[in-house]
């Protein structure tokens, strides 16, 4: 691998919070590595769990499910049936083999700019020290 | 050419034509060399490239220069793909397969045309490849219907080149007029019982959806044609067009081989699964 | 057990004869000796070639689908079963009032192949007890250990009674604890090794859907694996991890246990493990029972104001 | 006569694979063994037959078409390169006879079926006789034996420490040159003798003469809807069966790029005649399962004069119903007599 490759995350961002909150990431000008293709879903409870595994499968290094804190649901529990779903869907990902890292759920506000950085931050080093995703994945 | 039969050629849509609001005739061009000699009834397997194959009738007749043919009914997922396709876009095209028909056994004959909807597609090709060879025929009657006036495919042959030819008549009727229709309002085994052709050295070829081949077959048995003078055609499912993938299989026949076209008496020796 | 079979023919007998059921589903005379067959007994004299043995392995519940389209239809069911027709009734596929379930209570179902190769020749009969079971061949009676004789399924029953019979037949055995320690084995495994371990099993798998076919919470009307846009129909390992992925997730909260996809796989693919990784978690997570009985609110389909975040505590061995 | 001891089976592999072909064997994964290409890993002997047959080395689950790329209005598309040849190693006479029922349909007729020609004529066939018949086998009874050479390039007949091998074609005899210096000249009464005595209790208690010509008349018979009633139409008897050839062609894209495979397909879905119109000639598993056997004993035989059954006993183990051709042709013998 080379030394300035960049892994490629998939984010499923709610629009109402977490899509917003990596718009003020931006024009709050914070830094963060453009890593991650942002997809903007009405809720997180609109992702399909067929979603995150055919983004490894068509190449996506990391996937990131992003949506309102629980009790903030624009739909008042489409997060909370995520958050369910995800419990499961992530652990059952790791048991077919897939590294822990790869895939994260987290709560990102509107207001959260700076979380939102944070995390790609972090995924995107944790993804680097993993290299490529192999696993799941489609022959080019 | 692909040694291997499954591979296309790959070919440029040169016009679109649109017959009704869910058919069009697009007019192809292979990219390399001419167009592969067929003859009236035999079909084409056309792809859009990352949608699939169509097993699609021939709706032109052959001949070294000109363009092949196809109508297209937006049915499926493949037709609609091509019917959102446009003048320029390149396609995949194999064929001829399948059998023909048997126009020389015809020769002196009456021939008596049953079509209803797009089944007028593959007699397009059967009526031009006659028309051509007018003096080799006797009688031509052209019994077609549709469901309405607006749903009548190739307007043009129908309203005006056909019935101009000399000992032709073209019959239309539509299952629902609309404002301007003056002819007849009819189901076509209805209508064709009304018009009452002679079975007498009349060969009848009928095609259209199932159910209305179903009832015209009756029709045609109770104005005493016998099982030899009729000759439809046959639509199943298939995906290889030569023989090998045992999907359009009625019984030991293949109808991608040995089809689509058969006599009345032909299909009675077939298991009644298609 | 033949005392059973006797009543089992005289109810089915009775339930044809007097109109209350159009068929009942049971076991008849298979091909081979010990291996019977779903049969299907649509008058009274059928009846009397319903068997019911140790080595009625099939599932019926999923046949119910089919059969109550043209009217009532009368079963013999096994704890399996019976959860099977619970998840039919649960996704309002099938009315209670067109079943009429005869329950037995079952030990396990001998696997002649397994039978054959712990006894060394081929078993005419057999009788299940506690922790043994009887194989009687031609030459000899002897007793092994279960799990040297029955279906993999069975090895894990905790269900060997049916809680939905109109009538049972014989003792009712209370339902137990579902031993989930095998996932523990899988969990274990460093990530790289699993993801091995899954590619193995998924690269033999050949598509053939006998795991969903025979599968009573795989009722839909139409299924997303038979859709291009969902799955594609290649079987390269991706698409393989996609099927199978899909097929477990489809069914998390929804399976019975019942265990017949695993039996009915000819590659041998350890779906059970896979199931049972889904019934794992629910039950950790959110207190699910193991498996969860259909008719409650199905676990996906609803959340607790306070569930965990189930992702921070993966607590594998990565 | 010659004879390859058992300690040599790796080495001569490993040269057949040196000279660039794929080697297949059958290996064992997880207690289920599986033709795999072979590099070096242990090689399967107690196995009565492989999951998968050779129908997986020559008509592989997927094979890819045609490859495309660009817009619709400039497109490029390209066949792969041509398969490497192949050497199968441990495949059992009755798969290998298999092969031959599929040549009749692949390569006989108006077309040839290039992908299928192209690996059959790059393939050799090492066919491992069997010494005994598994429960489920019943080859005799469809005209095979445990030992027949029938579409193999060389058959190994297993003796003690070894085998005794019989080239039937000139590409068999080619693989076995590979083993001169390690093949020995023994004393040994033909081994295809032994496949007499091989008792194979399934194969008597099913009568296929005369069936095909009986099954004619009755398309109709009520029998078929007793037979199939406890069918789930899955595919898993048509997969695993080493002579179902049937398949589909699809296409899959990745934005500008894609290609067109084809796979294996079974008549027993219910979508396997659906039309994009909704028309279904075959709805039911009546008309499926009815579709399945009349083709192997019916139409088959009426177009190639040979039932298209092996005998390899896959349907039987694997049919989690007892669906399978033996349990068939068995009612079929009750009910038209």
């Amino acid at each position: 691998m080379s030394s300035d490759w960049q892994p490629r995350i998939v984010g499923f961002a709610c629009r109402w919070c977490t899509y917003a909150g990596a718009d003020l990431a931006g024009t709050s000008r914070l830094e963060y590595p453009a890593t991650v293709r942002l997809v903007r879903v009405p809720c997180s409870g609109r992702v399909n769990p067929s979603f995150v595994l055919r983004a490894f499968q068509r190449g996506a290094d990391g996937v990131l499910v992003a949506g309102c804190h629980p009790g903030d649901c624009h739909y008042t529990s489409g997060n909370l049936f995520t958050r369910r779903r995800f419990s499961l869907v992530k652990r059952f990902l790791e048991y077919l083999g897939l590294e822990p890292e790869r895939l994260r759920v987290e709560w990102i506000s509107a207001a959260e700019g700076q979380r939102f950085a944070q995390v790609i931050r972090e995924m995107t080093d944790d993804l680097c020290r993993l290299g490529p995703n192999r696993k799941m994945r489609e022959e080019p | 050419m692909s040694a291997n039969p499954l591979v296309p050629e790959v070919a440029t849509i040169i016009d679109i034509v649109e017959e009704t609001p869910d058919v069009r005739t697009f007019v192809l061009e292979p990219d390399a060399g001419p167009v592969f000699a067929y003859r009236p009834g035999q079909c084409a397997m056309v792809s859009v490239f990352g949608v699939g194959e169509a097993m699609i009738s021939i709706t032109s007749t052959w001949s070294p220069e000109r363009p092949l043919e196809l109508s297209v009914k937006r049915v499926g997922r493949v037709t609609a793909a091509l019917h959102e396709a446009e003048p320029g876009h390149k396609v995949g095209v194999r064929g001829p397969y399948g059998n023909s028909f048997p126009v020389e056994e015809w020769e002196g004959k009456n021939l008596l045309f049953v079509g209803g909807g797009i089944g007028l597609a593959p007699l397009r090709a059967l009526i031009n490849y006659c028309l051509e060879r007018r003096q080799s025929y006797s009688r031509v009657d052209i019994v077609y219907g549709a469901r309405s006036p607006r749903d009548l495919c190739f307007k043009r042959e129908i309203f005006e080149r056909w019935p101009k030819v000399p000992g032709v008549a073209v019959h239309l009727t539509v299952d629902a007029a609309d404002a301007q229709w003056q002819g007849a309002v009819a189901l076509v085994p209805h209508f064709l019982e009304r018009l009452a052709p002679s079975p007498s050295g009349t060969v009848a070829v009928t095609c259209g959806p199932p159910i209305m081949i179903r009832y015209t077959l009756a029709t045609l048995e109770k104005l005493g044609f016998a099982d030899e003078q009729i000759v439809t055609t046959l639509e199943l499912k298939m995906q290889c067009g030569v023989g090998k993938c045992g999907r359009c299989n009625i019984g030991p026949r293949y109808v991608c081989l040995d089809g689509p076209v058969f006599t009345r008496a032909q299909l009675k020796e077939l298991p009644q699964e298609y | 057990m033949s005392d059973i079979q006797a009543r089992l023919r005289e109810i089915a007998r009775r339930l044809l004869t007097e109109g209350h059921v159009r068929v009942f589903i049971g076991f008849g005379p298979g091909f081979e000796a010990n291996r019977p067959v779903p049969f299907f007994a649509a008058d009274p004299d059928a009846a009397d070639r319903l068997l019911l043995d140790e080595f009625c392995a099939a599932g019926l519940a999923r046949y119910v689908l089919e059969e109550v389209r043209e009217g009532p239809v009368g079963l013999v069911a096994r704890g399996c079963d019976g959860l099977g027709l619970e998840r039919l009734l649960a996704d309002h596929r099938v009315a209670r009032e067109q079943l009429y379930v005869v329950g037995v209570s079952c030990r396990g179902v001998v696997d002649p192949d397994r039978a054959c190769a712990a006894a060394g020749e081929e078993v005419r009969a057999a009788r299940v007890n506690g922790e043994t079971v009887t194989l009687i061949t031609p030459t000899a009676e002897r007793s092994f250990p279960r799990s040297a004789c029955l279906l993999d399924k069975c090895l894990r029953c905790q269900d060997p009674t049916p809680r939905i019979a109109d009538v049972l037949l014989g003792e009712a055995i209370p339902p137990g604890e579902r031993d989930l320690a095998h996932v523990d084995a899988v969990e274990r495994m460093p990530s790289d090794e699993r993801y091995r371990f899954w590619a193995r099993q998924f690269e033999r798998c050949l598509r053939c859907l006998a795991c969903r076919q025979v599968c009573p919470a795989c009722n839909c009307v139409s299924c997303s694996l038979d859709r291009p846009e969902w799955l594609e129909r290649g079987t390269g390992l991706a698409e393989q991890f996609m099927f199978h992925f899909t097929r477990a997730y489809h069914v998390a909260g929804r399976c019975v246990a019942c265990g017949e996809c695993e039996r009915a796989c000819p590659a041998g693919i350890p779906l059970g493990l896979l199931n049972d990784k889904f019934m794992k978690d629910l039950r950790d997570l959110f207190g699910v029972a193991a498996p969860h009985r259909p008719g409650d609110v199905e676990p996906l389909g609803k959340f607790c104001p306070d569930d965990p975040e189930g992702w921070h505590e993966g607590g594998e061995g990565t | 006569m010659r004879f390859l001891p058992a300690t040599a089976l790796p080495r001569w592999l490993e040269r057949l694979r040196g000279d660039g072909a794929t080697v297949w064997a059958p290996v064992d994964e997880d207690g289920v063994v599986v033709l795999r290409p072979w590099e070096g890993q242990p090689i399967a002997s107690r196995y009565v037959n492989p999951l998968n047959s050779l129908k997986d080395v020559l008509l592989p689950r997927t094979e890819t078409i045609l490859e495309f790329e660009g817009r619709p209005t400039d497109l490029a598309v390209r066949e792969p390169a041509p398969p490497q040849s192949q050497v199968v190693f441990g495949t059992r006479p009755c798969d290998a006879a298999a092969m031959e029922l599929n040549d009749r349909v692949f390569l006989e007729g108006t077309f040839v079926d290039e992908g299928f020609r192209r690996r059959r004529e790059t393939t050799t066939v090492l066919t491992v006789a069997c010494t005994v018949a598994g429960p489920h086998c019943f080859c005799r009874a469809v005209g095979g034996s445990p030992t027949a050479p029938r579409g193999s390039d060389l058959v190994l007949h297993p003796v003690e420490n070894g085998y005794l091998p019989e080239a039937p074609t000139s590409r068999g005899e080619k693989a076995l040159r590979a083993a001169s210096d390690l093949v020995e000249d023994v004393e040994h009464p033909d081994p295809r003798e032994a496949g007499r005595t091989v008792a194979m209790p399934l194969a008597e208690r099913i009568a296929l003469d005369g069936l095909a010509a009986r099954l004619r008349d009755h398309f109709e018979h009520p029998c078929w809807d007793a037979i199939s009633r406890r069918c789930h139409s899955c595919g898993l008897c048509t997969f695993v069966c080493p002579t179902c050839y049937c398949f589909a062609v699809f296409d899959s894209l990745r934005v500008t790029r894609g290609r067109r495979q084809r796979g294996w397909d079974s008549c027993q879905f219910k979508d396997f005649l659906l039309m994009a119109g909704g028309h279904n000639p075959r709805p039911t598993r009546k008309h499926r399962v009815r579709q399945r056997f009349l083709h192997k004993l019916c139409y088959f035989p009426e177009a190639y004069g040979e039932y298209q059954c092996v005998g390899c006993g896959r349907c039987v183990a694997g049919c989690p119903v007892g669906l399978h051709l033996p349990a068939v042709v068995d009612e079929l013998g009750e009910v038209l007599g």
